[in-house]
């Protein structure tokens, strides 16, 4: 189906029903439960969830294939961003333009870095890349206020010319269909929301995600991988591997400045931050996390931090006296106290345990427990290939 | 030329800090092939050495003062540092006064002792690993570390005087035949670099002229062939990595009078130590040296007004912003390796 | 006129000079070997073939084209192949990937933006590999993971990767480096094999005097950076300035 | 089935799904009733207190988080009542029971905004969206509170400022659902000048470093326009980059440009680290121009300069409030803050506290939830006996005017909390300013937007 065999249709179809159902799926717990401060299913989170998986999805497509490891990447998602908004301010809150002027910008700005940064392999790639985009992280806060709105962030506000706005609405819309609207459905205990924004998002990801999908199995991805693998044989094999990577980065810099551009569609504020290394870090972290090199890793990986920064920041105190209240007092106390270093305030501390447990325990990352388990149910322990990472494309 | 020199020694003294936490990256990168991402945990915990020996020291034994009144207007309790007891108010004084220094002894057994559990308890099993792999848990440690540090010391940063003997500043111009204050340099800086300038020639002498050191620099050159030789490889690659741990505690311990330390000064330096092996070269010590007090010393030029407005003029407002990262590319664009970097090492 | 002509190359590291004065003739469809003892400058010399070095002075031209200041890829496109003394594969792929990327590169040149095409799809490439396999006899391990061969079967991997981009000319550095004497005389065979087959033009640099004896067409002896005899094999065997640079002048 | 949003289309779409046959109880809820977001059910509303946790205002944002915890005791009628017992509103007791707000209990969330924009809004959003937060307030910077602002206003919900400074917040960025009771550059400039005139004469010249972005540059314009008036000269202005830790190139200068002045439009960790380097380069030592050489810090947090430890002593600068005042409203709060935690509350502490009384007064004497009914209340709002003195919400742009503190880094602290002394309080009249002053000019409050 789509040009895909039959294991990869399968993969495509299930991350589809994932999506659709994400509403039911994010929120398993009854809302007015102790267990509902798990619940991810508000409409915020869930367009977190597959804005930064498309930006994961893209970074692999550079770092899971050729290898580069980047550490600017996040310079294109707020070049994104800073896009969108500018055409929100100009145009109108349509997100149509705003989306496709943050591709093509991420993409001139991949072009240019690329280019340069390309000329080098290894860590002296990643330091150009992370140099770039420190820069344009300073540039972004200082400088080039009149562009950025500096430490506040680019907003749109009443005077703006938003020449084609007309009496259209005053929020992102798609055509009028408005980002925000959500409806909820209450079913007992439970409640579900389904928000117009998370499914506009959540189809650019499906469509990103095919692409990738496709990517990963043409011609150009096994040559993605043989860059990865042995540049000196692909240049001894008459292929200039100079325009294959700088594709693969440009492409994924087109995806990083889609996710930049619906982050602000979602939300119509592009802060500098978005630029900082730490934002590029995070997609690597999310990249490796997941599982580089495999399709449905880097979502797991975006999914996975995502969560953590969003969930577990917000469990404090009085929501644990809430979770052990039936508790003796004693014990009550203790086990608060315990708890308490690893939520709220204490949340980095959590993932940082995380991330070396899963690295220790799972070098392929969370891929490789999913494969795990997979194999484990189906008992079939010879298996050795994780989801098309090694699969050969022959067959 | 005084504001030139000014600039130099500021130069010089940033470089220091540098320079000493890229050594210790760059060691710990050419000889055990790990890319440690809790390098500038290990600065972050030095310079924490200092401030729990200063918690140390002003352990105090708590009496209640009826006169005097706290904010909400109870009696006050008042703390005498138990040092003061033993050895008298004075000496006692001293004593907490000359923390940071006395912290030096403090912070090398217990920054070895860091460095030694963290190899053998972590790092050790990541050798053979991908660097994604090895920058995933280093980061991960990095974040646990930062943490635990904030949950003891909290966010802000504290206060870590130099001795009050070594506090002031130094007309640093009249020995170099300059008017009276035209550089006025303070005291605490100049003893960072000399110190720095010690432990980094303290490094190299090691390296030369030390079994232990050939081994290390065979191993940088050729990581194979020593393995090879039948050369208890694993005992030495401890040592290492407990050396450049505690030339990174160092540089922190000394700066924490500079600049009060926080729980994330280590993430501060990070990225930038990076950028300073590379910009040396991976794999080469001397040219992380280089590098970090090249680094230092343009930065520091790129903040001088007459710097500034000429950039300005050329339509590159706010050099000193992106000074640091516009020599790294420049660097690397011309020179492939960095400055003194060898073929073939971290180009895959 | 031979398909690789080397004229007058001269290269120098430094004050020690690699190269003098070197000129080679490798004609078309024969099977050209190039000895010499060790430091003689024969990799020197292939890497000039190659676009790795640029020589000081002199030529070196291919069917018409200049090879000097090409990339190692543009000297591939106009039909230059090498193998490698280690042999160079795409060890983390599957065997059958690692012959379809020349393939590919035969087909599409250097670049190709073939990002939503199917590797699937492309029965032209994988007929080709297939063949390929088939006549390196590789065709039952197409499917295994390539590090995961023996070295003779990577060598073989490496000789059907070059093959499949029909080479006009077919560089080999120590082809036979590190074998076992079996592994060997299958690659010699193969080589034979293959020349029989195809008449592909082949510069093998070798130490193992079996194997040039057994190969070789024509034989160019390098000594201290110069050819000191090039000629026919059992004119070679002989010769007294090859015994002279192997053995030295003591007797 | 609810509606949280009843636009159009969702109603359509939430048709066609019952039309799809999928069985389930049809209520509307009181939202649809009420007309404005997230009206509370039951027995109790829901506050969301959105403060950093992490990063270099971890500190800051833990005091704040005690003070909402405070707050919500006082509020829910626990405790000792605090300020509840000397607020007064519009010249009357204020209409606070300690029965919660309106009846119904006071529960709240928490989030990390990490001192960053976007991390802020996530946070924000999860409370308005997750768990029908009612307010939002907290924060330590003022790009969060820009940006938590405007999140708020598209959303409907009020915005009850926390620790922001920068004149933007209540000028060009100003929005009808938000509110700053915390001063700002303008009025610490106004307070600080005649002070420096006073100490210093009117012949300085000053050397400013500055923070580069939009709170530096607000501060420096403010303070600089201050001075000039006073006869002061501004020699230079160098803007320093936010990252920088190592102050040491910008302060070297300093001491031979002719200036007898350094002003540092520096806040926390930078103003600690620009502030050590210039005492240690001497610079205090230093007679430049015949006169002392002297640095002033515009803006001081107790907190952070805890961190510059002795280098404090003698330096002038101004605070929202202080713990060691001595009204009877200030007096009550650290009683019971000091009480609680064992020390005594930041001035973030207090502007968080006093939010969040002001709000739950505020929907009190609405006898509603609905912003724009408790905007309304809060527009030009009279109040007193929170630690400042008479103070004023101005409806023009919702900015509290209300006396400041000028304080000095004391030269002989007693405790370790005991770091300024209040040098003198400056009066409501001297800071205020037109609502069209051109450093607030270009922005426009739209309307108050109950989000349904």
């Amino acid at each position: 189906m789509l040009g895909l065999n039959k294991k990869d249709t399968g993969l495509f179809i299930f991350v589809i029903c994932v999506t659709a159902l994400a509403p039911f799926i994010m929120n398993p717990f009854p809302a007015d439960s102790a267990m509902a401060q798990f619940n991810a299913g508000y409409p915020d989170l869930m367009q977190r969830f597959v804005i930064f998986g498309i930006f994961a999805i893209g970074f692999n497509i550079l770092f899971g294939l050729t290898g580069y490891l980047s550490f600017g990447h996040a310079a294109f998602l707020g070049a994104g961003s800073y896009a969108a908004v500018w055409m929100f301010k100009l145009l109108s809150y349509n997100i149509v333009p705003a989306i496709i002027l943050s591709v093509i910008v991420a993409g001139l700005f991949s072009v240019i870095i690329g280019f340069i940064s390309l000329r080098r392999s290894g860590i002296y790639f990643s330091i150009l890349t992370l140099a770039f985009a420190q820069m344009s992280f300073a540039m972004a806060y200082s400088v080039l206020t009149p562009l950025t709105n500096g430490e506040t962030g680019l907003q749109v506000y009443n005077d703006d010319p938003q020449w084609l706005k007309g009496d259209g609405p005053d929020a992102t819309h798609f055509f009028g269909l408005e980002m925000r609207s959500t409806f909820e459905l209450d079913l007992g205990a439970w409640s579900f929301s389904f928000n117009v924004g998370y499914y506009f998002c959540a189809v650019l990801m499906l469509v990103a995600f095919y692409l990738s999908m496709r990517i990963f199995r043409s011609p150009f991805g096994l040559m993605l991988r043989a860059i990865k693998t042995n540049q000196t044989r692909l240049n001894y094999t008459g292929l200039n591997s100079r325009p294959y990577t700088l594709a693969a980065f440009v492409i994924s810099g087109m995806y990083a400045g889609l996710a930049g551009g619906l982050m602000a569609s979602m939300d119509p504020l592009a802060g500098a931050e978005r630029m900082q290394w730490t934002a590029s870090g995070e997609v690597v972290l999310m990249t490796i996390l997941g599982g580089a090199g495999t399709l449905l890793g880097p979502l797991l990986g975006a999914g996975f931090i995502k969560y953590f920064e969003n969930i577990f920041s917000k469990i404090n105190e009085s929501v644990l006296h809430g979770w052990f209240g039936f508790l003796p007092d004693g014990i009550e106390n203790g086990l608060i106290w315990v708890a308490e270093h690893f939520v709220g305030s204490g949340w980095h501390l959590t993932l940082g345990l995380l991330f070396m447990l899963i690295v220790i325990f799972l070098p392929g990352g969370l891929m490789e427990g999913a494969t795990r388990i997979r194999d484990r149910f189906s008992g079939d322990k010879n298996k050795k290939d994780t989801e098309g990472k090694y699969a050969p494309a022959g067959e | 030329m005084d504001a030139i020199l000014l600039q130099i020694l500021n130069g010089l003294d940033k470089g220091s800090a540098y320079a000493l936490i890229a050594l210790g990256l760059t060691l710990i990168f050419g000889t055990l092939g790990v890319v440690n991402f809790a390098h500038g945990a290990l600065f972050m915990i030095g310079a924490f050495c200092a401030v729990t020996l200063q918690k140390i020291l002003t352990i105090s034994s708590v009496s209640i003062d009826p006169e005097k009144k706290d904010f909400l207007g109870n009696p006050m309790e008042v703390k005498t540092p138990y040092v003061e007891s033993w050895f008298g108010e004075a000496t006692g004084q001293l004593i907490i006064n000359w923390s940071v220094p006395l912290a030096i002894l403090f912070a090398i057994p217990v920054m070895l002792a860091v460095g030694y559990i963290m190899e053998r308890g972590l790092i050790k099993h990541f050798y053979k690993r991908p660097h994604a792999d090895q920058i995933l848990v280093t980061f991960g440690l990095a974040i646990v570390i930062q943490e635990i540090v904030k949950h003891y010391y909290g966010a802000n940063p504290i206060p870590t005087p130099a001795p009050d003997a070594l506090r002031g500043s130094f007309d640093f111009g009249v020995l170099l035949g300059f008017d009276p204050n035209a550089v006025i340099y303070p005291l605490w800086r100049l003893v960072y670099f000399a110190f720095s300038a010690l432990v980094i020639g303290g490094v190299f002498a090691f390296l030369q002229f030390t079994t232990f050191g050939m081994v290390v620099r065979a191993g940088m050159a050729d990581r194979e062939t020593v393995g090879l030789l039948g050369i208890n490889i694993d005992r030495r690659f401890t040592l290492t990595f407990g050396i450049a741990a505690a030339v990174a505690g160092l540089a922190g311990v000394m700066y924490t009078p500079i600049n009060s330390p926080n729980y994330h000064m280590g993430m501060d330096f990070l990225v930038l130590s990076f950028v300073v092996v590379v910009v040396g070269g991976m794999g080469s010590l001397p040219g992380a040296v280089l590098a970090g007090f090249l680094l230092g010393i343009l930065e520091s030029f790129a903040a001088m007004n007459e710097v500034k407005s000429f950039f300005e003029a050329i339509y590159l407002p706010s050099i000193d912003q992106i000074i640091i990262y516009l020599v790294a590319i420049i660097v690397l664009l011309t020179r492939p390796r960095g400055l003194m970097g060898r073929r073939g090492v971290m180009e895959e | 006129m031979g398909i690789l002509e080397v004229q007058n190359v001269n290269k120098s590291f430094g004050g020690l000079k690699a190269l003098q004065n070197v000129n080679l003739n490798v004609e078309e469809g024969t099977i050209h070997a190039i000895i010499g003892p060790n430091g003689a400058g024969k990799s020197t010399l292939l890497n000039c073939f190659v676009g790795k070095l640029l020589p000081d002075t002199g030529a070196v031209t291919f069917d018409g084209h200049s090879l000097l200041g090409k990339k190692p890829h543009e000297i591939n496109q106009i039909g230059v192949s090498r193998v490698f003394q280690t042999p160079e594969i795409f060890a983390d792929l599957s065997v059958f990937e690692n012959v379809m990327i020349p393939c590919f590169a035969k087909r599409d040149g250097a670049f190709e933006l073939n990002a939503l095409a199917r590797v699937q799809g492309q029965s032209d490439i994988r007929d080709k590999a297939e063949q390929m396999l088939i006549d390196v006899n590789m065709i039952d391990k197409r499917d295994m993971i390539a590090s995961s061969m023996s070295r003779g079967d990577k060598r073989r991997l490496e000789m059907a990767m070059c093959l499949a981009q029909d080479p006009k000319l077919l560089l080999l550095d120590e082809p036979t480096a590190g074998m076992a004497r079996a592994d060997t005389n299958n690659t010699i065979e193969l080589l034979a094999q293959i020349q029989d087959k195809r008449h592909i033009t082949m510069a093998v640099i070798e130490h193992d005097m079996h194997v040039v004896f057994s190969l070789a067409q024509k034989i160019s002896v390098l000594a201290q950076g110069t050819v000191i005899v090039e000629d026919l094999p059992e004119n070679i065997k002989g010769h007294p300035k090859v015994q002279e640079a192997y053995l030295g002048t003591a007797h | 089935m609810t509606l949280i949003k009843p636009t159009r289309r969702g109603v359509i779409q939430a048709g066609a799904l019952a039309g799809a046959g999928i069985a389930m109880p049809t209520i509307l809820t009181a939202e649809s009733h009420a007309g404005y977001r997230n009206a509370p059910q039951g027995s109790s509303v829901t506050l969301g207190f959105n403060v950093p946790q992490s990063g270099p205002y971890a500190d800051e944002g833990a005091d704040e988080l005690r003070a909402y915890e405070l707050a919500v005791e006082h509020l829910n009628g626990e405790g000792d009542g605090g300020m509840m017992n000397t607020f007064m509103a519009n010249g009357s007791k204020a209409a606070l029971k300690g029965n919660g707000i309106l009846g119904k209990k006071v529960e709240f969330v928490t989030g990390d905004t990490q001192t960053k924009s976007d991390a802020a809004r996530a946070s924000a959003k999860s409370m308005i969206e997750k768990d029908g937060a009612i307010m939002i307030t907290g924060g330590s910077s003022s790009g969060v509170a820009v940006a938590v602002q405007g999140l708020c206003q598209e959303a409907g919900v009020i915005f009850m400022a926390g620790l922001t400074h920068s004149n933007d917040t209540t000028g060009k960025d100003k929005k009808a659902n938000g509110f700053r009771h915390f001063f700002n550059g303008y009025m610490s400039a106004a307070a600080l000048a005649p002070v420096l005139e006073k100490m210093y004469g009117k012949d300085r010249k000053a050397y400013h470093l500055t923070a580069d972005y939009t709170w530096g540059w607000t501060q420096q314009e403010s303070i600089a326009a201050a001075t000039e008036a006073k006869g002061w000269e501004t020699v230079k202005n160098v803007l320093t980059p936010l990252a920088t830790t190592d102050f040491s190139s910008y302060v070297a200068p300093v001491l031979n440009s002719g200036a007898d002045v350094l002003v540092l439009n520096h806040y926390g960790g930078n103003m600690v680290n620009s502030l050590t380097s210039a005492v240690q380069f001497g610079l205090r030592d230093k007679q430049v121009n015949g006169k002392n050489f002297e640095i002033v810090v515009p803006l001081y947090s107790r907190l952070m300069a805890r961190g510059a430890g002795e280098n404090v002593k003698g330096i002038f600068g101004s605070t929202n409030w202080h713990w060691s005042l001595q009204d009877e409203a200030s007096k009550a709060f650290v009683k019971s803050f000091g009480t609680k935690y064992g020390f005594p509350p930041s001035q973030a502490a207090h502007t968080c506290y006093v939010q969040t009384l002001l709000y739950a007064n505020a929907a009190e004497t609405a006898g509603t939830f609905n912003p724009c009914g408790i905007a309304e209340v809060l527009e030009g709002l009279q109040f007193d006996g929170m630690g400042n003195g008479p103070t004023e919400y101005r409806a023009d742009d919702h900015q509290c005017f209300k006396d400041v503190l000028v304080v000095k880094g004391k030269d002989n602290p007693t405790s370790e909390f005991d770091l300024l002394e209040v040098v003198e309080v400056t009066p409501r009249a001297q800071v205020e300013y037109a609502p069209d002053h051109p450093m607030f000019a270009g922005g426009d409050l739209g309307q108050c937007n109950p989000g349904a």
